[in-house]
């Protein structure tokens, strides 16, 4: 019995293979099932990576991860994906890589932003130093400003940078050095409930993605000839059949427009804003501005057993 | 001629015509310094000193390469490249020149990156990221007076960069663009320089590039009596070498910026030809009165370093929240009344405006601000 | 201290005038100050000396306090008795000697090594001072530099060729005999 | 002209990564800036898609929803970071779990997995050079010349008699 | 009482006490200065330098009549109404007179004279001599000359005290140095052929006021009043001489004794005094071994490691209890240890198992006890704390298992392991005795010089010599006496007290006087130490001791910080080092 355990697990599993290949070549289960194995790989990368505990054992648990993580990030790019329609076959092959009748240097480009982009990501949740962690948030920042760059955002490109990267996370990073300058501490090392995050992850990815790559037959631009039952279908659809005004006759006025836009067309809900970011400003003086009197902590914070005898 | 070929000849000689610029201008400055303290300055090495700044670079390159046993290596290494790789970068919309003619061609402009459309946003954002080099330096020497040196110099840096934005926003409002090239044209046009006519805002941006650039009133990344040399205490060699560089590429960004935006770029009554005539001449007139403007302008820095001493953490603090930051808003403010209710080609009123707005300044500051407020009072003196 | 300490003399703030609460005169007088010196250096009245080429010249080479040196006697033996006396008067201990017998016959104890740390040397004279046979004195040489703290740290050897290479700009102080002087050699009683 | 630029797709596809990648951050770190930054993360993957909307219809309104949320993140961070410095002031840590006395009264605290110190790794620390160098001693070296001229039994007496 | 009178001040000395001048004035707080006399030594009254004035006061009247003439204030015995003046004009003249002779004499090569710092004749000269030489002869010849082993005459510099001649007469009775020659042509010499050698030698170089005998182990070496005393005990015999090791830059120069009635009077053997190779030997042991069984060539664990090498100590002595029973295991307890040191270690042997068998190391036994002319004696027993250690051995286990018994027990093959404390200066036990040791499963041996025990050993654990140690030790006659400490240990050696300590589970530093006080408490024969050990210490079996007279100028301590106290100090603490602690070389 047990001797033929293995023949029979054997052929169990390349009973399942042909059936899991089988699936493959399926138009749709196939479609669904390559990109949700793509993402598969890519979280229980991600779970590698996480930091679970002490550095030493785990050495080995990030290198996995990380070319899990990779690997799907390429396999995003490369694996083809056909959407089962002929018109839309040249345009859209792959879940991240579109090669058409662009020019071969948008494409690169993009696609060099959008990994930087995701790696910084992916490094910037799974790394143990807080100040790593600001870092790659920043690098993110930059590829997404690329990215920007790369749809005609010159504007929200630069004040992405002047924002986020000049000034908030440089801001976050001065709090991270003065708590703890050191670097990583012990809460850092450990993530809460990484499996059930990962999965979580998961799941909201293959949503997303799945559903805007099963949309994505419709997305042939002034052409949409099926109808479709996805309501984002549909939208897209109708979205497209608005002005088009990517061809602006004045390129180098693009602040001036993206201003009367804003200015003009959104007027109320930038006063808004600004009253907003004020609101903030109070609020935060307000906040940390005040000593802390807690029990048992003086107002350095340093000392638990701080004067408590000083009248007050 | 190839799309590619022009950047890169353009690449080539500014990179390499700042790196000679800083080389030499450290000379400068050290003679300027010496000549200031009664001393001679360097005079050893070569006719001058000439060669003084070759003897430099060869002993940044030849000195020993320490990394602290405590630093974070990656870190450490990243810093000094990363401030130089910005300080570098923001002169890819910076104009040294304006047009030059081209047999059988468009004629070429005269920066790296003709054309773009936020030129200024650029540098700015470009400049942003300078303080990257600064914190991480400060913290990855695992040392106490550099991470001091770092969160101060960073928090100094962001601290100055809304005041430098406010200041040139009058600055576009009367150019139109954020396009150097534009603002320069703009200037020549009218025949106003722009420190004319917002002299307010031209006072707020010297103050606040002299802070974002680290020179000496507001050096307080570095000051060498109370942080050992702040954030670059513990770089060695090349990489102290590159913080050194991208702080003087900072101040000749600085330099530039203001010769572009408030003092006409290379525009000079009489001198400079018009904007758009291209020839050979007027070509090399301009680029020779735009770099002169601003060697002057970093003269002046020079000259204001030698001379005033350093001010104070919570003082320099002070001056960005609250001084330079009303100062910027009130040339704003004066600069929108005047865009929007003026005579466009009636720069003389705007000029006059401009100036009674400094002296509204001055005035009140005489009569109503009391600059020792904040000191300790003696008991029952109220 | 409190604030309301009696021993606290509290001094006004001097009042400012217009100009002073502008910092524009003192701005100005910086900027002025600077200016004058330097074109008046530029002028070529600076007060720099090219020091290797142009020595300093000193009132009295004699009196001066630079790098140590040990006598020798006529017979060019140290003139040092190792009697401690400057190692004791040394305020900055850097003064180490070992004492031993001597190989002459008409001197009980000579320093085996002696041993000046001229970095931790305050070059305050008091060993001069404190010498009873004028065997350890101070040169006029000034310019003392070192690659290592091993170099800066002076034996016997150096200091005897410190004498070597000043005594003729620098005589010694006194010509006379060492400590005591007995009898000369193999008289008895 | 259509098609010259990536299409839509990709950028919302890296939007929806993005905003993913900020939740499995956000929920598995435990230090308040790291989640912070997470939370700005699932902005950006925003912003790309806002953007990339903005591309593909070529109006404006997709950068304006992205500035606000700029402007928003701005308003965010100094509020958070003003917060976490005075969480700091009180608890000495920026770990999110010494907080969880703010539950319902009737909740159970979720106890959080703690981990070792790091070992820490044996320091050599380099010493520095002496400030001065004493000469090698031997108490016995002074006496030699004097032993080695006497000769055997006493009385006998060196140099002059 | 007798009423005396110096100075104008009257002062009371008992009937039965039989007092010269000098003795009574130092009661009234008054120093007379002296060369030759010695309160060890006979009077000859041959340096004139106490003459004082006297007379006597008649009970009934009040009158006084002085005596015409100056007489020495060592050789006048002070009665019931004697007057001593010691500071009129006729005095001050006399004391001028004869400084200025005794210098007319002198070499004044102070700056390479090794008394330079101590010197009687510095001293005086400041408080009693004329302020210029007048004469500007120079007589001397620089001769110096080689009395015997340790000693050496700079025969210029003598002042004819003839104290060490009286010495070798009275006290170490050889009787080897004499007065050669008369008038001024008088010298101290030798017979030829009889040069001074005998035990006691090093003593003339305490003795002599001036600096023409000079220790030939000490001559050069240092100056005085670069160097600290500490006080200490002697461990080379059982008498326990009190004895003060002079230190400077943590290097011990010379030791000299220091005046104890109850154990050595002024008075050191040789033997103690130079026979100290041991305390900063090169080859001392620094580092705690562990030697694997087969090798023996072991791995040290440095000085950062003791806790590790302590830990693993404790591990194999509490493995063997623990494996073949308590009574398998000896704690061997070394004679050269201090009291509190073997309180300690006991009580350790005691925390690993009740029934560990507690042993007294070797006590080293050379010749029979030679005792001098005036009663000095050194003793065959060559270890300072016999007594000590097994009355604490007594206390723990009541009976005392000697080492003999011990290499009988080991022999038998009744033990399976070891501690065996040494810290014996010399080499103690040769290569058939040690051999008996390796038959034991565990050997550790602290020691402070390689031995061929330690060799055996499968942990080495370094200890300290006495100079590096605080404690206390009882000599043969019960007296315990305190000895601090004067050098640090050698690198990579901890104070066997800290080591014990240790091993204890003892939190901080060692300290020895609170281990007093916890021994004093526990055995009671310890028990008059539980206030600390006074300077001349404490007989604990007869419970009786003299303690130096309190004098008028208070207790006489040391060091003495001034030359004004310093004169009356020298009546009782003669050949104590006059050196105070100097503030730059300290």
């Amino acid at each position: 019995m047990l001797a033929h355990f293995p023949v029979l697990a054997a052929s169990r599993i390349s009973l399942l293979a042909d059936q899991f290949r089988s699936a493959l070549q399926q138009p749709h289960s196939g479609l669904v099932l390559r990109s949700l194995l793509i993402l598969v790989a890519g979280g229980v990368g991600l779970y590698l990576m996480l930091p679970r505990g002490r550095h030493t054992g785990r050495r080995f648990d990030r290198i996995i991860g990380a070319a899990l993580a990779t690997l799907s990030l390429v396999l995003l790019a490369t694996v083809e994906i056909p959407t089962g329609l002929a018109e839309v076959e040249s345009a859209q092959k792959t879940l991240l890589w579109s090669f058409g009748s662009e020019s071969k240097i948008t494409g690169f480009t993009f696609y060099a932003l959008a990994a930087i982009s995701l790696v910084s990501a992916v490094m910037m949740i799974t790394s143990r130093n807080p100040v790593y962690s600001a870092l790659w948030f920043a690098v993110v920042l930059l590829g997404n400003s690329g990215l920007f760059l790369l749809q005609g955002a010159e504007f929200l490109s630069a004040a992405t940078i002047i924002v986020y990267a000049g000034a908030i996370v440089v801001t976050f990073l001065f709090v991270i050095m003065l708590a703890q300058p050191s670097g990583a501490a012990k809460y850092d090392h450990v993530s809460r409930e990484p499996l059930l995050s990962c999965l979580t992850g998961l799941i909201l990815s293959s949503v997303l993605v799945g559903t805007l790559h099963y949309s994505a037959r419709l997305d042939v631009r002034g052409g949409a000839t099926e109808t479709s039952i996805l309501p984002s279908a549909e939208i897209i659809t109708l979205s497209s059949t608005l002005p088009d005004s990517r061809h602006r006759t004045d390129a180098n006025r693009h602040v001036a427009g993206l201003g009367k836009a804003l200015f003009l067309d959104h007027v109320v809900s930038v006063e808004v804003i600004g009253v907003l970011l004020l609101a903030a400003v109070v609020g935060a003086m307000l906040i940390a501005g005040h000593p802390v009197h807690a029990p048992g902590v003086n107002e350095t914070g340093r000392n638990k057993t701080g004067r408590n005898d000083r009248p007050s | 001629m190839q799309v590619w070929l022009e950047p890169l000849i353009k690449i080539v000689l500014v990179v390499l015509a700042t790196q000679a610029a800083v080389a030499y201008l450290v000379l400068v400055e050290r003679k300027v310094a010496a000549y200031m303290q009664d001393r001679l300055g360097p005079n050893r090495v070569g006719p001058w000193g000439l060669f003084q700044p070759i003897a430099d670079g060869a002993k940044f390159i030849l000195k020993e390469e320490l990394i602290p046993a405590g630093a974070d290596r990656a870190l450490f290494l990243i810093a000094p490249v990363s401030i130089l790789a910005a300080a570098t970068l923001a002169f890819a919309t910076i104009p040294f020149g304006y047009l030059v003619p081209w047999p059988g061609a468009d004629p070429i402009e005269l920066t790296i990156a003709p054309k773009v459309d936020i030129g200024l946003l650029f540098v700015f954002a470009i400049g942003s990221l300078g303080v990257y080099g600064v914190i991480l330096g400060g913290w990855a020497s695992n040392n106490k007076y550099s991470l001091l040196g770092g969160l101060r110099s960073s928090a100094q840096l962001v601290s100055y960069e809304i005041p430098l934005g406010l200041s040139v926003i009058g600055v576009l409002l009367f150019s139109g663009s954020l396009r150097l090239e534009t603002i320069i044209t703009a200037q020549a046009q009218s025949g106003w320089w722009w420190f004319a006519v917002q002299p307010l805002g031209f006072l707020v941006f010297m103050v606040s590039g002299c802070a974002e650039a680290s020179r000496l009133p507001f050096d307080l990344p570095e000051c060498e009596q109370e942080l050992v040399g702040g954030y670059h205490t513990e770089y060695t060699a090349m990489k102290f070498g590159m913080f050194a560089f991208a702080e003087y590429l900072h101040l000749i960004t600085v330099a530039f910026l203001t010769v572009n935006l408030y003092l006409g770029g290379w525009h000079l009554w009489g001198l400079a030809p018009y904007a758009d005539e291209v020839g050979w001449f007027g070509a090399i007139v301009r680029v020779l009165v735009l770099n002169i403007k601003m060697l002057l302008v970093i003269l002046f820095f020079m000259w204001i370093r030698w001379s005033w001493p350093r001010f104070r953490y919570d003082q320099l603090m002070n001056i960005a929240w609250k001084v330079m930051i009303p100062l910027g808003v009130i040339n704003l403010l004066v600069c929108a009344v005047c865009q929007e209710f003026l005579d466009p080609k009636n720069y003389l009123t705007r000029a006059v405006l401009g100036w009674l707005a400094v002296g509204g300044c001055v005035l009140y500051a005489a009569l109503f601000a009391h600059p020792g407020k904040t000191r300790l009072k003696a008991p029952g003196i109220t | 201290m409190q604030p309301d300490s009696k021993q606290i003399k509290w001094v006004d703030e001097p009042k400012l005038g217009l100009a002073g609460r502008l910092y524009l005169t003192p701005l100005i007088d910086g900027l002025s100050l600077t200016a004058r010196h330097f074109f008046r250096t530029a002028r070529g009245e600076g007060f720099t000396r090219q020091f290797p080429e142009e020595r300093p010249l000193f009132g009295n080479p004699l009196i001066y306090r630079g790098v140590h040196r040990l006598n020798k006697d006529e017979q060019g033996r140290v003139k040092c008795v190792a009697c401690f006396l400057c190692a004791t008067a040394c305020p900055a201990h850097c003064i180490d000697i070992i004492g031993t017998e001597s190989p002459w016959a008409d001197r009980e104890k000579y320093p085996q090594s002696f041993v000046i740390d001229e970095l931790r040397c305050i070059f305050c004279g008091m060993c001069e001072e404190a010498c009873p046979v004028d065997a350890i004195e101070l040169t006029s040489l000034f310019d003392l530099t070192g690659a290592s703290r091993e170099e800066m740290v002076f034996d016997k050897e150096k200091l005897l060729s410190v004498y070597d290479q000043t005594c003729d700009l620098e005589p010694m102080r006194s010509r006379g005999p060492a400590a005591h002087s007995g009898p000369p050699p193999g008289k008895d009683h | 002209m259509p098609g010259s630029e990536p299409a839509l797709n990709n950028y919302l596809i890296v939007g929806a990564l993005l905003f993913t990648l900020g939740i499995v951050g956000f929920l598995t770190r435990r230090n308040l800036i790291v989640m912070f930054l997470c939370a700005e993360l699932m902005l950006q993957g925003v912003s790309v898609t806002l953007v990339g909307f903005s591309g593909y219809h070529g109006s404006w309104s997709g950068q304006v929803f992205a500035i606000f949320s700029l402007a928003l993140a701005a308003a965010e961070a100094g509020i958070a970071l003003a917060l976490f410095v005075v969480l700091f002031r009180r608890g000495h840590s920026l770990d999110v779990s010494i907080w969880q006395d703010l539950r319902e009264a009737d909740q159970p605290p979720i106890p959080d997995e703690t981990t070792d110190d790091e070992p820490q790794a044996e320091q050599v620390w380099p010493r520095l050079a002496p400030a001065g160098l004493l000469p090698a001693r031997s108490p016995k070296t002074a006496g030699e010349p004097f032993e080695s001229a006497m000769p055997a039994g006493a009385g006998s007496e060196r140099g002059l008699r | 009482m007798a009423t005396i009178t110096v100075d104008g001040n009257d002062i009371q000395v008992g009937d039965d006490e039989r007092l010269n001048v000098i003795q009574a004035a130092d009661r009234a707080g008054v120093a007379i200065p002296f060369y030759c006399w010695h309160p060890g030594l006979s009077v000859v009254a041959s340096c004139r330098m106490c003459l004082v004035e006297t007379g006597m006061k008649n009970k009934d009247t009040g009158e006084i009549s002085m005596m015409p003439k100056l007489v020495p204030a060592c050789q006048t015995p002070a009665k019931d109404g004697t007057v001593v003046v010691t500071n009129s004009p006729k005095v001050r003249a006399n004391q001028n007179f004869v400084q200025e002779g005794l210098l007319l004499d002198h070499p004044v090569d102070c700056p390479i004279c090794d008394k330079a710092g101590e010197c009687w004749l510095q001293d005086y000269y400041f408080s009693y001599g004329h302020q210029e030489r007048r004469a500007d002869v120079r007589p001397f010849t620089s001769r110096k000359r080689d009395l015997g082993e340790h000693v050496t005459l700079f025969v210029d510099r003598c002042v004819m005290c003839s104290r060490c001649v009286r010495f070798t007469q009275e006290v170490s009775g050889g009787s080897e140095l004499l007065v050669i020659d008369r008038g001024s042509h008088a010298e101290i010499d030798v017979f030829p052929g009889f040069p001074l050698d005998d035990q006691m030698s090093g003593n003339v170089n305490d003795l002599c006021p001036v600096g023409a005998l000079c220790s030939k182990d000490f001559l050069y070496q240092q100056r005085v009043w670069f160097m600290e005393p500490h006080d200490s005990v002697c461990t080379r015999c059982s008498t326990g001489c009190s004895i003060q090791l002079h230190v400077s830059q943590n290097q011990l120069y010379r030791i000299q004794p220091r005046y104890n009635p109850n154990a050595n009077d002024w008075w050191m053997c040789d033997i103690g005094r130079f026979e100290n190779e041991s305390v900063r030997a090169p080859e001392r042991l620094s580092s705690i071994e562990h030697r694997s069984a087969d090798s023996k060539t072991g791995a040290g664990f440095s000085n950062r490691l003791w806790p590790e090498g302590l830990k693993a100590v404790h591990g194999a002595l509490s493995e063997i209890a623990a494996r073949t029973g308590g009574s398998t295991l000896a704690v061997v307890l070394s004679p050269f240890l201090t009291c509190e040191e073997a309180y300690l270690l006991a009580t350790y042997a005691k925390t690993i198992s009740a029934d560990v068998v507690l042993a007294l190391g070797k006590v080293p036994v050379e010749g029979a006890d030679k005792t001098f002319k005036s009663g000095f004696t050194i003793r065959a027993e060559r270890c300072p704390n016999r007594l000590g250690v097994e009355q604490i051995l007594r206390h723990f286990q009541k009976s005392v298992i000697d080492w003999p018994a011990l290499l009988k027990k080991v022999e038998a093959g009744e033990l399976q392991g070891a501690y065996v404390s040494a810290g014996y200066p010399v080499a103690w036990i040769d290569e058939a005795e040690a051999a008996a040791f390796e038959r034991l499963s565990l050997l550790v041996v602290h020691d402070i010089l390689p031995s061929p025990l330690a060799r055996k050993a499968h942990y080495v654990v370094p200890g300290v010599s006495f100079a590096e140690k605080d404690g206390s030790y009882v000599n043969h006659s019960g007296l315990i006496q305190w000895g601090e400490w004067g050098l640090t240990p050698v690198e990579g050696a901890h104070v066997d007290g800290q080591t014990f300590s240790d091993l204890l589970g003892r939190k901080g530093l060692y300290q020895a006087a609170s281990v007093l006080k916890e021994l004093a408490g526990i055995v009671p024969f310890f028990a008059r130490a539980a206030d600390g050990v006074p300077q001349a210490g404490l007989n604990l079996v007869t419970g009786t001791e003299k303690h130096p007279r309190t004098t008028a100028l208070g207790t006489v301590t040391h060091p003495l910080p001034t030359f004004r106290s310093v004169g009356t100090a020298f009546l009782e603490t003669e050949a104590v080092s006059r050196n105070g602690s100097n503030p730059i070389s300290g």
